[in-house]
């Protein structure tokens, strides 16, 4: 499927962000050459994927108030098929990490990601969960939950409005439209642009570190 | 024993009673905001701080002098300001701005960044619309490029608005005021 | 291919899941296994009631069995044994003596069956087709003529009653033994 | 039809099904699912003899009625002393009844 | 429409018959029936998902699905294939045989009772002497593949979610059992289509002030059955995570979900045909002209109508009350319930003796 | 003041209470914390506000805040501190006041300083293996982020520290579960613990044996980052302790500067900023009603309380620029006047909270099957509640008095006429069912108060003047403020730069959790999480 | 068609869509697999000991309760059917055996059985 073919219900391919990252990754994926039967099988299934995705309850802060905003009456995500939250991450499709990540929740987070069964998202809700956000330079708060799970969509703010994180969804029902069903899993592909991302953190972390060795 | 049978018929009535509320619920008209059908309309309130923006002028002229104090007032180095030293025609050297990064993954969404620029030359829009696949995405430069500083001295009149955010045209007034009362 | 009929392959097929089932029952280690060929033991049982046209004796084994004393059973078990735990390893000698017994017992039943038994007039024949009517049943409960039971039937209230009681004073003793 | 002789045979085998378990298992609870087996072998043969003598009296259909009747209390009475054995002994085999007595 | 459906049904038999062995023919009709009936069974899940979820969200003051086909209705579809497209997770610590058998018996149970209910007029499975007590028992079967779910998870949340599940379920069915025990004292019968003769006047409500206390009582019991809010103490979502199903995936979870709903089904459809007179319409006697009104209208929208309110009512009470805790719940069944429902077959009978 | 002086010469004889500070305050060494402690405990001095542990360089100490539930008024304030850096310990004074078990292990994780016969010295916040101690000004330790789950037996053992009788330390070491103990964790993802409290608890069957809250999954070190930022940058901080309350916190914040630097703020933006205190608190409130009954399984009701709080997010948005996070209230008044129609919008919205309320009664409270579960439920007697600090709605449902807005009244509360919610002691004791319909009264109270305030709006302006770089004079300040969940307190130390040198946060939320185990001690999981829910706590604000 | 048949082919459509299902999930799911995954899943904590439950009476007392009325109900049924037919005569055979169930009830409500230990 091309990107610009892409169909979102009421809202067309020029609104948003980041089309050029899903044009990469169209590409990527056409290198191995489409099968038509299966492209459309994929077509298919993927069309059921991205209208059902069951996220996890996974609220860690402020973010998660809006997180629970999204899923009341006024916002409704239900009207996305997103409503069925599940506590168990065996059901569940997606986790919004809504909310700071610390050290002694990094693991836990790993752990429940880890037990999700496949396929699996994540999107990454508020300033915290991006990039460590107001506590970036805190030393107990990580980094932006990249540095743990692979992060498929970023919903900035702090918290995002309700209707920023029903756009944030959007984006990922875009996404998992684009995938190869059959060629999953793989490593979300890393972009040069997150490389430049990890090099500035890692200076940026050395940077800190060092400022600190010297007081 | 009576109290056995009260409680029975007092409580099928107390659950009735709820029930009826939820029958009202449905059939009076949800309050469901259909935000992407009727995207246009959903605008939130004019304050509402969703990015930081630098407005820019027909010119493409921006106010920002890169004196850094949005940066140093940042409580987590969101802002990089990025300036270079230049001699102009005249020999005079002037400091000018290169790059104003801004890393919207990690704004609080304080406001202090604009209140504290003496310029003005920042402020905050509504457009909530940024979720993007990339994390380097997020990172902004203000300044577009090919920008400079506008000549004229201060208080200027109210940039036009930055073509990126068609929400924001009929938010027009607020700004005069805004500045004044900054602190 | 006359044998070939829906009729008889169901019934193989219910003799299978009756015997064998109840084989695994008895040899499975783990108790909880057991409890799950026992249920199925009992709905293939359930299912020979049929089909004989019992149709009220099927639902109550499958209610009184199934669903009652098999929960009792599960209950029974999940709060006595752990998972993952065998039930018992019981020596290879124990079963051989209990293998051997029960084959005797099988072949001295079935010798005396089949050497005995007159099935030359095979009864066979009759078509199981018309259910036992309920107020046939109904009128065997509660009538007091011969070959009626109503007797019995007011026996087993006491009988009801009786475990009730013997269950509470054993659960309370519990609580005693506890405090 | 099927011939009368192939419910006796099943019911003759699950009955020393039954009986193996009965002598084979060591566990309380194991021992009364045998004794399980054996009543259901029993009323497959009440039920049989009734259905292929006397299709219009229910005597064998009326006993092995109050056989699952009475194997229900019987049940809830075994089952309510192992758990009494085993809060004693903290374990329900047959092992634990003879330690009882003692 | 029903009889239609029955000549069409027979014109096929006799199509087939006169062509092939009858071995075959029976066999095929066989596979016909079994698909038939698991199509009708997963259409009905499908159908109750998505009423479910519309109803809910207008309770709440939401739209609900509403983005995913017209109104929303292929969000169904587009969950089905999710979940099937689900991977099942390889446990460790769990008991493999008992954790796969488990759905299985979840969904026999419940297709065994869906086999035995009536759609329409003459259309059904098996028109069993023992038609509600058949019912009762069969559905009593599901239970169990709950508690082997819950034990061989291997789970603390789930253990103690089947093991609330076993005592509300148990719990409930005597009540069930008892007030279908009236209308088998008021209708004379427990098969099905004699109830529903008896009913042609009449449906039982109106036949006896009693039915009204056992249709309250079956209700109740039936909702409690479901395992459904304001009795979902097994997956007591706030406390157990999800209870028993707590470590299924993908499709294996799928079954549950299916056989949750289908169950919603039944305990409707096994009351609207006890109490409200199932596919009968709705009769005045000594009023032709309405009667004949009524008549007009096809036995299955009759069916499925009164079903669909009745299971609308389970939705109010899902969706407006909260949960109850457990000795909340034994004290309802074992103190209020089941006394009430001994009276009430008394107190039936008598009325079975003096006034009819 | 003046007796209050009187009652500390004679409990802690020879020892000069400090001039010019705030609250009286006594410095005393470490071993005569203990004998002062019992002295103000029997003098009715019985609730500790806050315990905040403080690095001075050359010494670590503690900072003690206690008052009384008697005499509301009063606070005073001891001061202790240690030489040992390597070792240091300290006595503790958990048996006296039971709040400070938790204050004391958080001292512990973050200065090192161990409490002798504190019965539970772990880590509180940071995870068993962390290396060193954060809020020492030495502190330069380098801590990964783990990838593998902590050892769940570090948890397990309790050690602890005694004195034997030659004043040697003893280390002890106790388990604090049995072995064969059915232990169940719930949380950190759990819909249940409000964010991500992990609560392992002990259970026999159905029934609660034994609650073990176990913090820190969302220990963001807001505190220690407070050192290294101006006021005016630690103000969004604030509003994320609490965030149901940030806008109080924010509040409390400012004053607290303010009142330091000496600022005079407006009467305007003073109204303005209760008008907003008291919508958070309404729409925290909301919140926590429509919580309780999504975790007793009301999921609906759950939604009403989140659609009515919606009208006072649009408020926050079309005033302040924010919705959970308004950042209306700054060091001299506010950032903007408030919009023209703001007024009318209040007022309506007043208009129609107050009906929606009665329907929130009929649909939930009426409610056979939640009173059934609220009734009689997680007794919190008034003893209890002061000895644990519980104070906000929770303590006033057990009638305690403890209203700050009534007891030190800030801002315009002083204003307005409103009561504080009790609930009568005769008939109830504090059951879950007082603290859930508390809530619901304080709404109506908090109703009253904006009325009044929104009614009265003065007109003069909403900010003034304050320089750019703000520096607070050389001592240490204490600001409460209500909280929607109990008594908020901000702790300054400052020694005269741009930056405090130790910000300590009281958060009612941590002595709420406190409350957890006395109260689910002998109820089912059921009645945990009624009762969980009932106190209405906040996790990353008893985390920081 | 006879009523057992049914019965049968209801088991066999219960079979193949529970193993349809789940071939049709096996094949076409995509996998992973990492260490944790496997594990039990208890709020994202590892599990303390086994999850095998505290001895509780509780639950077996309402089974037996259960089951004694169950066993009542079966025996009704045939009762309940000919009732009609009966008529007085039948109510008073069965109301012995109510009423003593309903003493068996009564016992277990006064010795506290009913509640919830
Ligand atoms: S991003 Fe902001 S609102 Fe979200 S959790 Fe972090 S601090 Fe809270
Ligand atoms: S935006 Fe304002 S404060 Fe920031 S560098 Fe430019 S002029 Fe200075
Ligand atoms: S709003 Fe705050 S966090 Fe964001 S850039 Fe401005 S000062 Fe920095």
């Amino acid at each position: 499927m091309e990107v610009k073919n892409l169909r979102v219900k009421s809202m067309n391919h020029v609104t948003f962000n980041d089309n050029e990252y899903l044009e990469q990754y169209v590409e990527e994926l056409k290198k191995g050459g489409v099968n038509v039967a299966i492209g459309c099988l994929d077509d298919c299934i993927n069309w059921g994927r991205s209208h059902s995705v069951w996220p996890l309850t996974f609220a860690t802060a402020c973010c998660g108030i809006e997180f629970m905003c999204v899923g009341a009456a006024r916002t409704d995500f239900a009207r996305f098929g997103w409503e069925v939250t599940r506590n168990s991450p065996r059901q569940s499709d997606v986790v919004f990490v809504a909310g700071t990540i610390v050290n002694k929740m990094a693991p836990v987070l790993k752990r429940l990601y880890d037990q999700m069964a496949e396929p699996k998202y994540v999107i990454a809700m508020g300033g915290c969960a991006i990039s460590g956000g107001p506590f970036k330079n805190s030393y107990n708060v990580v980094k932006g939950v990249n540095e743990i799970i692979p992060v498929d969509v970023y919903v900035p703010g702090c918290p995002p409005r309700p209707n920023a994180v029903l756009y944030g969804m959007l984006q990922m029902e875009r996404k998992i439209k684009l995938e190869g069903f059959f060629k999953l899993p793989k490593k979300p592909a890393i972009t040069p642009e997150e490389k430049v991302w990890a090099e500035r953190l890692a200076k940026e972390e050395e940077a800190r570190k060092a400022a600190k060795g010297i007081k | 024993m009576k109290k056995y049978f009260t409680d029975i018929f007092s409580g099928i009535w107390n659950l009735l009673k709820g029930m009826k509320i939820t029958g009202k619920v449905l059939v009076s008209p949800a309050v469901t905001e259909c935000y992407p059908e009727k995207r246009d309309e959903l605008q939130p309130k004019e304050r509402f701080r969703a990015e930081l923006t630098m407005p820019h002028n027909e010119n493409n002229e921006h106010k920002c002098t890169a004196c850094g104090i949005c940066a140093m007032n940042c409580p987590n180095q969101t802002i990089t300001v990025n300036k270079s030293k230049i001699t102009d025609e005249n020999g005079k050297s002037k400091i000018v701005l290169d790059q104003y990064l801004y890393d919207l993954g990690s704004c609080i969404f304080c406001g202090l960044c604009s209140r504290v620029c003496p310029q003005g030359a920042i402020e905050f829009t509504n457009n909530f619309e940024h979720a993007v696949y990339t994390r380097s995405k997020l990172i902004k430069q203000l300044n577009k490029p090919g920008s400079k500083k506008v000549e004229v001295a201060k208080p200027v009149a109210p940039a036009a608005k930055p073509a990126s955010a068609p929400a924001q045209q009929e938010k027009e007034a607020a700004p005069k005021q805004e500045n004044e009362n900054n602190q | 291919m006359e044998f070939i009929t829906a009729n008889n392959i169901i019934f193989a097929l219910l003799s299978v899941i009756v015997l064998g089932c109840g084989l695994l029952s008895v040899l499975t280690e783990k108790l909880m296994h057991a409890a799950f060929y026992l249920f199925l033991t009992l709905v293939g049982v359930a299912g020979l009631y049929l089909q004989m046209s019992y149709d009220f004796l099927a639902a109550a084994q499958l209610s009184v069995y199934a669903g009652g004393i098999l929960m009792l059973f599960i209950f029974a078990i999940v709060l006595v044994h752990r998972i993952g735990e065998n039930s018992e390893h019981v020596r290879m000698g124990k079963k051989a003596r209990a293998g051997f017994a029960a084959l005797c017992g099988i072949a001295v039943v079935l010798c005396t069956m089949f050497l005995f038994g007159n099935f030359s007039e095979d009864p066979s024949t009759d078509q199981f087709t018309e259910t036992v009517n309920m107020e046939l049943i109904g009128c065997t409960l509660l009538g007091t003529g011969k070959h009626q039971y109503l007797l019995p039937f007011e026996a087993t209230g006491i009988l009801l009653l009786a475990c009730i009681i013997g269950a509470l004073v054993i659960a309370n003793k519990e609580k005693e033994d506890k405090e | 039809m099927i011939p009368v002789q192939f419910y006796l045979v099943i019911s003759t085998l699950l009955f020393f099904i039954g009986v193996f378990g009965f002598i084979a298992r060591k566990n309380l609870i194991g021992l009364l699912m045998s004794i399980e087996l054996i009543l259901n072998a029993v009323n497959i043969n009440f039920v049989a003899f009734n259905r292929y003598l006397f299709p219009n009296q229910l005597e064998g259909y009326v006993y092995s009625l109050f056989v699952i009747v009475v194997a229900a209390a019987e049940t809830a009475v075994a089952i309510a002393i192992i758990m009494n054995v085993y809060r004693r002994m903290g374990s329900e085999t047959v092992k634990s009844i003879n330690e009882l007595k003692n | 429409m029903s009889l239609e459906l029955i000549d069409g049904i027979n014109k096929i038999h006799t199509l087939l018959t006169d062509n092939i062995e009858a071995t075959w023919v029976s066999l095929i009709e066989y596979v016909l029936v079994g698909l038939g009936f698991l199509t009708l069974y997963a259409l009905i899940a499908l159908f109750l998902i998505i009423f479910e979820r519309k109803i809910c969200a207008y309770f709440q003051c939401r739209l609900g699905p509403n983005r995913v086909g017209p109104w929303g209705i292929f969000q169904v579809i587009a969950d089905m294939v999710k979940i099937l497209t689900k991977e099942i997770i390889p446990l460790k610590h769990n008991d493999k045989l008992l954790y796969y058998a488990a759905p299985f018996i979840v969904i026999m149970g419940s297709l065994l009772t869906f086999g035995g209910l009536q759609f329409a007029e003459g259309v059904y499975g098996v028109d069993f002497n023992v038609g509600v007590f058949y019912l009762l028992a069969v559905s009593s079967i599901s239970i169990i593949g709950v508690m082997l779910a819950g034990w061989s998870s291997n789970n603390k949340y789930s253990l103690i979610g089947a093991m609330r599940s076993g005592a509300q379920v148990i719990s409930f069915e005597l009540s069930a059992c008892l007030s279908m025990m009236a209308i088998v004292i008021l209708g004379g019968s427990m098969n099905l289509s004699a109830l529903m003769a008896a009913q042609e006047d009449a449906w039982f409500i109106f036949q006896s002030p009693f039915t009204w206390v056992a249709l309250v009582i079956y209700l109740i019991a039936a909702h409690a059955e479901t395992n459904r809010g304001p009795f979902d103490l097994p997956e007591a979502e706030s406390e157990l995570t999800a209870g028993y199903h707590v470590e299924y995936s993908g499709i294996t979870f799928g079954f549950f979900y299916v056989a949750e709903y289908c169950n919603l089904f039944i305990n409707a459809a096994i009351g609207t045909l006890v109490f409200l007179g199932g596919w009968q319409a709705l009769h005045i006697p000594g009023c032709e002209g309405f009667n004949a009104v009524m008549d007009a209208i096809p036995s299955y929208i009759w069916m499925f109508g009164k079903t669909l309110v009745l299971i609308f009512l389970s939705l109010w009470v899902r969706w407006t009350f909260p949960r109850l805790r457990i000795d909340q719940l034994l004290h309802l069944e074992w103190k209020i319930m089941l006394p009430f429902s001994l009276a009430n077959i008394l107190l039936m009978a008598i009325w079975v003796i003096y006034f009819k | 003041m003046e007796d209050i002086k009187k009652l500390l010469a004679k409990v802690a004889p020879g020892k000069e209470v400090a001039e010019g500070t705030q609250y009286p305050t006594i410095e005393l060494e470490p071993n005569e914390v203990r004998a002062v402690a019992k002295k103000l405990k029997e003098a009715g001095f019985d609730y500790l506000i806050n315990l905040t542990g403080v690095d001075y360089t050359d010494a670590l100490g503690t900072v003690y805040h206690i008052s009384s539930s008697t005499n509301k008024t009063a606070v005073v304030v001891l001061k202790t501190k240690t030489a040992d850096r390597e070792e240091p310990v300290l006595y503790t004074v958990s048996d006296i006041w039971k709040s400070a078990d938790l204050y004391e292990r958080e001292v512990y994780d973050f200065f090192g300083i161990r409490f002798i016969d504190h019965p539970d010295m772990r880590r509180i916040f940071l995870r068993g293996d962390w290396k060193g101690f954060p809020f020492r000004k030495d502190y330069n330790e380098v801590n990964d982020t783990p990838t593998t789950n902590v050892n769940i037996d570090s948890l397990e053992t309790l050690p602890s520290i005694t004195l034997d009788k030659e004043g040697k330390i003893i280390e002890k070491s106790k388990q604090l579960f049995g072995n064969n103990e059915y232990v169940v964790n719930f949380g950190p993802q759990h819909p249940a613990t409000h964010g991500v409290l992990h609560l392992r608890v002990s259970l026999d069957g159905e029934i609660v044996k034994k609650v073990d809250p176990n913090f820190g999954y969302i220990h963001r070190g807001i505190e220690k980052m407070c050192e290294s930022l101006t006021y005016p940058q630690i103000l969004p901080y604030t509003e994320r302790l609490d965030y149901l309350s940030g806008s109080i916190n924010r509040h409390a914040f400012c004053m607290c500067v303010e009142k330091a630097a000496g600022i005079e703020v407006p009467q305007r933006a003073q109204y303005i900023r209760c008008i907003f205190d008291e919508l958070t608190r309404v729409a925290s409130h909301l919140l926590g009603w429509g919580c309780m009954a999504m975790d007793m399984g009301a999921i609906t009701a759950f939604i009403y309380g989140m659609r009515d709080r919606e009208k006072i997010m649009d408020i926050f948005e079309e005033n302040a620029g924010g919705r959970l996070m308004p950042a209306y209230s700054i060091i001299g008044g506010l950032t903007k006047d408030v919009v023209p129609n703001f007024q009318q919008t209040v007022s309506d919205f007043v208009a129609y909270m107050r009906e929606s309320i009665k329907e929130y009664h009929t649909l939930f409270t009426g409610n056979p099957i939640a009173t059934g579960r609220m009734h009689n439920v997680g007794w919190l007697t008034k003893e209890t509640a002061v000895a644990l600090g519980t104070t906000g709605p929770t303590g006033r449902a057990s009638g305690w008095s403890n209203d700050v807005r009534k007891l030190a009244p800030y801002a315009a509360y002083d204003k307005v006429k409103f009561n504080e919610v009790l609930r009568n002691t005769d008939t109830c004791k504090g059951d879950s069912f007082d603290r859930y319909i508390i809530r619901l009264d304080e709404v109506l109270e908090s109703l009253n108060i904006i009325e009044q305030l929104n009614d009265n709006l003065p007109t003069d302006g909403v900010n003034v003047k304050v320089p750019a770089i703000v520096k607070l004079p050389e001592g240490e300040y204490y600001q409460r403020a209500e909280s929607a969940r109990g008594d908020f307190g901000v702790y300054i130390k400052s020694d005269g730069n741009k930056n405090p040198y130790r910000v300590k946060f009281r958060s009612p939320c941590m002595t709420l959790i406190s409350a957890l185990d006395p109260l689910c001690k002998g109820e089912k999981i059921a009645d945990l999480i009624t009762i969980g829910a009932s106190l209405d706590y906040v996790i990353p604000c008893a985390d920081r | 068609m006879s009523s057992y048949e049914i019965f049968v082919i209801v088991f066999i459509m219960a079979l193949v869509m529970v193993l349809g299902g789940s071939v049709i999930g096996l094949l076409l799911s995509p996998k992973s697999e990492n260490a944790q995954k496997g594990e039990q899943y208890e709020s994202g904590i590892p599990t303390r000991g086994t999850s095998w439950m505290q001895f509780k009476v509780g639950y077996y007392l309402i089974a037996i309760l259960f089951l004694m009325f169950d066993v009542e109900a079966v025996l009704l049924f045939p009762w309940a059917v000919i009732m009609k037919g009966l008529g007085a005569e039948g109510l008073y055979a069965v109301s012995f055996f109510l009423v003593v169930l309903i003493l068996g009830l009564a016992y277990a409500w006064r010795k506290g059985a009913l509640e919830w230990k």
